[in-house]
């Protein structure tokens, strides 16, 4: 286990961006690393069209509110959802931005902004629908909130058993994610010896 | 000087719908709007939404609008109509919210021949909750709660509606329409206006019933959805006109039901082993 | 004085809903409140109004909410299991700030129970007719004249704050008759300029709703609505008291079975023991300031209901623990006697040291 | 002569008009992504467009205004 | 010797009727009882008695019985047969109970093929309440709450129940009888006993409407409701067969209902202006 | 230990439903909890047993009726304005003595109102489900474990105390996932000897009814039912206290706000306000002796709700006036914050006389 | 006004013997003479074919309960009404008894017992199904809770407009009751000078 | 041969038997009472009765048991 704060994540964005199954992803991590965690979904029809998006808070003591509402990192996938959530990143807080959906980024310099053309990426790599993954790559990179076996463990757990043959693609999404080195170069955490995305 | 043959309705207010791309809430919406407009009667209609995915059609008609209880829009439309025997009352419903939780209130709507025109959107799936099995989702139809298909067994058939509420005596008007071409809309559009001159006239309840799409729960792009719609929907939903007292001759309902009871009365109708049974 | 004439609590009722302008009533028959929808059929129709047999408590509570919604007067009626019935109805109008009178003649539960008189939807009346968070005003009717002077108040108060209103009685009372008076029909009515009525062109669509799907909005029209409570509150409570100034032990009973206490608390004053009765006329919101100022000087509080216990809660948050709070009441459909009340009364009596006489 | 104006405020790119379309006159412009994250209908060239308002007629957002 | 001929059914139990003078409610009663009786399945049955005059059937028919919500019997016959499915199960119900309070649980149990008998006690009035206004009242009938007479302008018009539910793939069988002769007698307890039957052979749901007398509430003697029944109800309520899917040589609903889904996509059966609306 | 598996709250109901030997599921979608019923579709089948989505939350609680009635362990689920639907069918059962379990996913109301977290259907289910003198056991988790625990107890209480059983969560809790160990299948049963299931000519006929038409057998099957009733308030009343031992501020909070209110309570302290935390986990019966016990020692109580204040009048009538009891919430899907109840205590810790540190 | 201490009166008999009418007569009797008083019926139907009754409370003061359990008067018009509440009149009350319908009569001499024949009067008289309006009258003859002149005002006003062809018929009912000297010689009450029963 | 065995108990003197009797060989018995009030069905004549049964098949309350 690479860091065990506590960790409050938000990630935003449009729904069917993959929002819900990133979140998914970190909290399967945290369950296979046996911590304390949560997920938490906005829900119902205004997300038709509308924005998604996913609390997750990783913790090794219970956890309170489950609703994150200042995140130390946010995930943000589109324009509106990063408008609306920069703000709300604690001061030293990180920030992952699907630079493809997002023109402007956020005037913080409290905060470190991680931008990742991560739709480009994805659609350039035939992985069209997996940004949300890339992204997940690129936070485990900087953030280093878990081993990045378990977040592996846990892109096995996800995938749903009909679907396995989307098991590779998931993983090159990750991998693609946690290679990026645009915004920092000294990742916090990286793939492990071996690692075959297939 | 180039014309404009083409343009929103003056009865939808300027918001943007909440449907889905591609959903024929949408074009129904403007239908009913359109009607409205031609009628020139968006100033005396009240609009009744339902509980589903046109919940906020309160907010996208200019009429003066009511939000309804689920299932109970036939209820408040009665109420409504009571109150205001002089204003033009309709309202807008999902196959959920009509034909399931909704059932008593619209047969029992439908039997009173009550004067108010009901749009019913048949897309064989709860759109709102996130595609759970209607009661008019076919046979081996895979939703969210009927993950294997629909089991005629278990969960029973699917509904018939209009032919259903056609044997009921207050029923003026009842006509199955779809969204699928042009010409299809253009018919639905003439259905849904008929409809409301047969509520002004007095003539009695009336119901349009269309075939709609719902390519989110149904997991298809808007155009596959318009063929699911062609290939699936229409040969079980078979469209038409189900019940026009008036081409049948009558005034109102209370003149076909008289005819009919007669009839009945006179044993021409009867069915086999009629009195002996 | 104008002419008193002999009816039946459920016909009072319906009279007097229509000197009070009600002009649409949607109904469902039960027991023992038909004679009311009897009495409508009958009248609406040559007073220009509307009598409509609902195809249930369900149908009736959203016609009600259809009218109500229009602007008119609007009423309906029934017994406790056709309530519950109406509960999400009831909750839909309150939350779309509706006003309109519904009249709950109750009888002996829970499930279908009995037809005989009860007062054990009290809770259900004052606490939770439906889901969320709302409050009716509650009525509650001790005699044919009252059945009268309420549901004719009802109507100004469900106007004055656009609130759904309960009429509180019980098959006693329903089917009972007494002399009555009854009030000169209403003339005047207040305008209702959120009505759907057809915008005619001349202002913006008016909508009744009660969906937020944003939860601060939501949240803003509970905020909003509370606070019309609160005045409700401040300004609205009803209470009869009977020989408190004195009393040592008071009575809290209302609707019905504030008659057989009234009567006890006579023959337990004849026997020498200080007895008073305070009767809520409001049940919501519930006379709490009438019933505390008495617990500064009462020695203990007896609450008689046709119940398990029930707003013996509502007297034990105003008393709050300065004297004792019993309870006394029969359940089932069973009217308490005036003389086991009297012994209720006594037992306590004798319990607060050696009696309070 | 004709042609369509599509609003971009209503478009929600579900292509039922570019489906319908006769001439085959409508895309969805790959280029332009709506606040709402769609890319929008829109008249690849107005010679062809014969303002029959096929599109306007299906288009489930009543975005269309036809000129003719 | 003399034998006996006739005598109380076995299923019945030996508690009196609470049921008025002369009403049919104890003629239907003893009908279903013999059909225990002869069926041999007094002991695997469970009845469910509705709200209204026969809510007391609970104790009169000697088999297992429940008491259900008013208009909810269908539902709680559901839930009895889903949860017991080698059981019988019927409900006795009155007009009001069904057609009324209980339209939707009717026809949704109608359409899912549940596979209980409904035993529909039609006597066109609220008889336990005291005579008010059925959904089965006819025209112009006079009620304690239609007292210038049914006036189908502002109450509406009947429903002929069983019509309306032939139009239900769910349904194997609806047949309305009466009990005004011994000959309609005899002919209602063979309609009973094959009701009984199809549910036993699993073919669908099931129901039987019994046009009924309440002397009482109609204020006539027992002799003279039986008139009035003849001359003014069976006119307006023919009896007969409305649907038998056996009849028409089908084993259940499931293949009826495809077939007829069948005829339909073919077209065969579309109504006046099938394609074209 | 068993593997820890991450769910949804609405599938681990669902789930530790089946293993507590629920096999007849009747339900009709409604958001929060539609998850619920999915998962029920997905896995019944497989179970031999029922899943069926009913007409309405109306049919679905009597099919419930139906198949408790014949002895089996059945649930069905809905969210506020679907339980208000199935309030005649809740005092049903009560009547007719049958168990069963309802869970309410709550959402904002009244009225259609939102969709988003909410608790303000405690009143609804603690006071008045339905009309008539009765009561649910209610149950109320604050985390996904225990969901799925108490759904399984849920089916003991109901069978062992022979009524109606309630999960009283909300849309927070269903929605979100945590880990969560499943409890072991059950297998072994109690003995339903009055379940209808077809007598077989080997005892007399059973029944199952609500109906006593004479006052006096309905007064005594409500008086055995609150004899029950008694014996549940002894045995069943389960809270969880956390820091109250030298707590000055005693905050009540249940579900989903006592996790709001337990990370206040420790920002307290980090304060230095003496801050507790008591959870009601038995909404009915209400966990009155500890509060009560809790009133001796503490200076204030503080009642933390997702509503506009309804769990504080039991807090109060615990409290029976010893100690203030203040209310802070937060309505219409709107869950309160860590910083906002803190403020809340701090407010009331300043309000205690300069402070209660 | 002939008395004035409160009166309850219980009517007891089968549905359909025209309890709640004669109960009725005397509620309009203490309407017309100002008083206060109550009139409850039984309901429901275990009136169908079972027994129905009816309390009438007549005083000065506002009446408490208005369902009299001990009654003053008791009108019993069968049997099975007799037996069951003969026991709860108080001491010193009254029994009015339809003697053709109660083979039995109460072994009570702590109250006074008038058995009248008046379904067998009624009968004979042409008056089919007045025999309670019959024993309406001897209770007025009895007891004199009212005068006479108000209580023919109550026929009048209990008699239905469009029944106005059987106001006679109440009329003449009444007085055979009135002038039925059974039981006892000396009557309270009597009917008035000039009293025409038409 | 044949007769009819009326219950008492049960007889609410309907006349629905006595309608329907194709021998005319029932009334209703004008010297008793029932303990509901009522005036029980009665066979007039064994000698007319022939079992048909007509009578109980009516019979609302079952209060026939027929013999042949
Ligand atoms: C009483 C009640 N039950 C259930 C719901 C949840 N609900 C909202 S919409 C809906 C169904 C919508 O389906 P449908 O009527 O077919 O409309 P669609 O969304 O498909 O247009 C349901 C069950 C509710 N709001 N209220
Ligand atoms: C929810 C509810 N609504 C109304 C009633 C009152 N009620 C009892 S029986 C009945 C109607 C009975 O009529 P029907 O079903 O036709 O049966 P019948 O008595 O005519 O046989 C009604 C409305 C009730 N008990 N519960
Ligand atoms: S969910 Fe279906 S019905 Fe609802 S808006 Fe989307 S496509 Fe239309
Ligand atoms: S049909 Fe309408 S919404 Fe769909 S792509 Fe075309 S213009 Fe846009
Ligand atoms: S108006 Fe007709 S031709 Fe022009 S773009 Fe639309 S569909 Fe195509
Ligand atoms: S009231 Fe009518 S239906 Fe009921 S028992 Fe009497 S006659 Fe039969
Ligand atoms: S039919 Fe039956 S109840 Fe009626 S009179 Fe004859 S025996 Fe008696
Ligand atoms: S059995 Fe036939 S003949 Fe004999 S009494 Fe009955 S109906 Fe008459
Ligand atoms: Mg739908
Ligand atoms: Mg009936």
């Amino acid at each position: 286990m690479i860091m065990a704060q506590p960790l409050n994540i938000l990630l935003a964005g449009f729904g069917g961006q993959g929002i819900l199954f990133a979140g998914k992803l970190i909290a399967y991590a945290g369950l296979i690393e046996g911590r304390e965690l949560s997920w938490l979904p906005s829900y119902g029809p205004e997300m038709r069209g509308g924005t998604a998006n996913c609390s997750v808070c990783l913790s090794d003591e219970p956890i309170g509110s489950p609703l994150v509402l200042e995140p130390d990192v946010l995930v943000a996938m589109n324009q509106p959802s990063l408008d609306k959530f920069a703000d709300s990143v604690v001061p030293g807080g990180k920030i992952i931005v699907d630079s493809t959906m997002c023109a402007r980024l956020p005037e913080r310099d409290d905060v470190t902004i991680f931008p990742v053309p991560s739709t480009q990426l994805a659609e350039d790599a035939g992985l069209k629908g997996l940004a949300s993954v890339v992204l997940v790559g690129k936070m485990l990179r900087e953030i280093g909130f878990c081993d990045p076996v378990a977040l592996d463990q846990a892109i096995v757990k996800s995938v749903p058993a009909k679907k396995a043959h989307l098991l590779g693609k998931n993983r090159k999404a990750f991998e693609i994610g946690m290679l990026n080195e645009d915004g920092d170069s000294s990742p916090v955490c990286s793939l492990p010896d071996g690692w075959v995305a297939e | 000087m180039s014309k404009v043959v083409f343009e929103r309705p003056h009865a939808l207010t300027d918001l943007q719908f909440t449907y889905c791309p591609g959903c024929t809430h949408g074009i129904t919406h403007r239908l009913v709007a359109e009607t409205l407009d031609e009628l020139g009667i968006e100033g005396t209609t009240v609009g009744v939404a339902p509980v589903g995915c046109s919940v906020l059609a309160y907010e996208f008609f200019a009429c003066d609008m009511v939000q309804a209880a689920h299932g109970r829009a036939p209820a408040v439309a009665t109420g409504l109509k009571r109150a205001l025997p002089e204003n033009v009352v309709f309202t807008y419903q999902g196959d959920g919210d009509l034909a399931s939780i909704g059932m008593a209130e619209t047969v029992h709507a439908a039997t009173r021949g009550e004067k108010i025109t009901i749009i019913f959107i048949n897309n064989a799936i709860y759109g709102m909750t996130g595609g759970q099995l209607a009661p008019t989702s076919l046979p081996n139809q895979v939703t969210q709660t009927s993950p294997f298909g629909r089991n005629v067994d278990n969960d029973g058939f699917p509904i018939r509606v209009v032919e259903m509420l056609s044997t009921l005596d207050g029923v003026a008007l009842a006509q199955r329409v779809t969204m699928d071409s042009p010409k299809n809309v253009r018919a639905a559009k003439r259905a849904i206006k008929k409809a409301f001159e047969y509520q002004i006239e007095g003539a009695g309840f009336t119901i349009i019933e269309v075939v709609s799409t719902c390519p989110t729960n149904w997991g298809l792009s808007p155009v596959d959805a318009m063929q699911w719609l062609r290939d699936k929907m229409l040969p079980y939903y078979p469209l038409g006109v189900y019940k026009d007292i008036k081409a049948d001759g009558f005034a109102n309902v209370a003149e076909a039901a008289a005819a009919r009871a007669a009839e009945l009365a006179a044993g021409s109708a009867a069915p086999a082993e009629g009195g002996e049974a | 004085m104008t002419e008193k004439v002999l009816m039946k609590g459920n016909e009072a009722l319906a009279e007097a809903a229509i000197r009070a302008g009600c002009r649409f009533f949607f109904g469902y028959p039960i027991t023992p409140q038909t004679e009311l929808a009897a009495y409508m059929a009958k009248r609406m129709g040559k007073e220009g109004g509307v009598y409509l047999q609902a195809e249930s408590e369900i149908a009736a509570i959203n016609m009600v909410y259809g009218a109500a919604g229009a602007g008119k007067r609007a009423m309906t009626s029934s017994s406790s299991p056709g309530i519950s019935l109406k509960g999400e109805g009831i909750s839909y109008m309150a939350g779309a700030d509706l006003p309109g009178v519904i009249i709950n003649v109750q009888r002996g539960g829970p499930g279908l129970g009995g037809i005989q008189p009860s007062q054990s939807d009290y809770f259900q009346a004052t606490r939770a007719t439906g889901h969320g968070d709302f409050h009716l005003i509650v009525l509650a009717p001790s005699t044919v004249q009252e059945m009268t002077d309420y549901v004719f108040r009802a109507f100004d108060l469900a106007d004055e704050y656009r609130t759904p209103v309960m009429i509180l009685a019980d098959g006693m009372l329903g089917q009972m008759m007494e002399p009555v008076v009854l009030p000169e029909p209403k003339t005047e009515f207040p305008e209702k300029p959120w009505a759907v009525t057809g915008h005619k062109g001349q202002r913006s669509h008016n909508i009744v709703n009660s969906l937020h799907l944003q939860p601060e909005r939501l949240e803003e029209t509970n905020i909003e609505r509370y606070e019309r409570y609160a005045r409700i509150k401040a300004t609205e409570q009803l209470a009869e008291e009977y020989l408190v100034e004195d009393a040592d032990i008071v009575v809290v009973a209302f609707g019905a079975s504030s008659r057989i206490a009234r009567s006890a608390v006579n023959k337990a004053r004849e026997k020498g023991i200080k007895a008073g009765l305070i009767r809520p006329i409001t049940l919501w919101p519930f006379p709490e300031d009438v019933i505390s100022a008495a617990a500064d000087r009462a020695k203990a509080f007896l609450t008689v209901e046709m119940n398990m216990g029930q707003m013996v809660d509502d007297v034990r948050l105003a008393v709050c623990g300065r004297k004792p709070v019993e309870f006394y009441g029969r359940a089932g459909g069973i009217i308490p006697t005036p003389a086991e009340t009297l012994a209720a009364i006594e037992r306590l009596a004798e319990s607060l040291e050696g009696g309070a006489r | 002569m004709a042609r369509i104006i599509v609003d971009g405020r209503y478009c929600k790119g579900c292509g039922l008009c570019v489906d319908v379309c006769p001439s085959k006159c409508i895309v969805l412009d790959p280029d332009t992504i709506t606040d709402k994250g769609y890319h929008p209908a829109m008249l690849t060239d107005e010679a062809l467009c014969t303002g029959c308002a096929s599109c306007a007629i299906m288009c489930p957002d009543v975005a269309i205004k036809v000129e003719r």
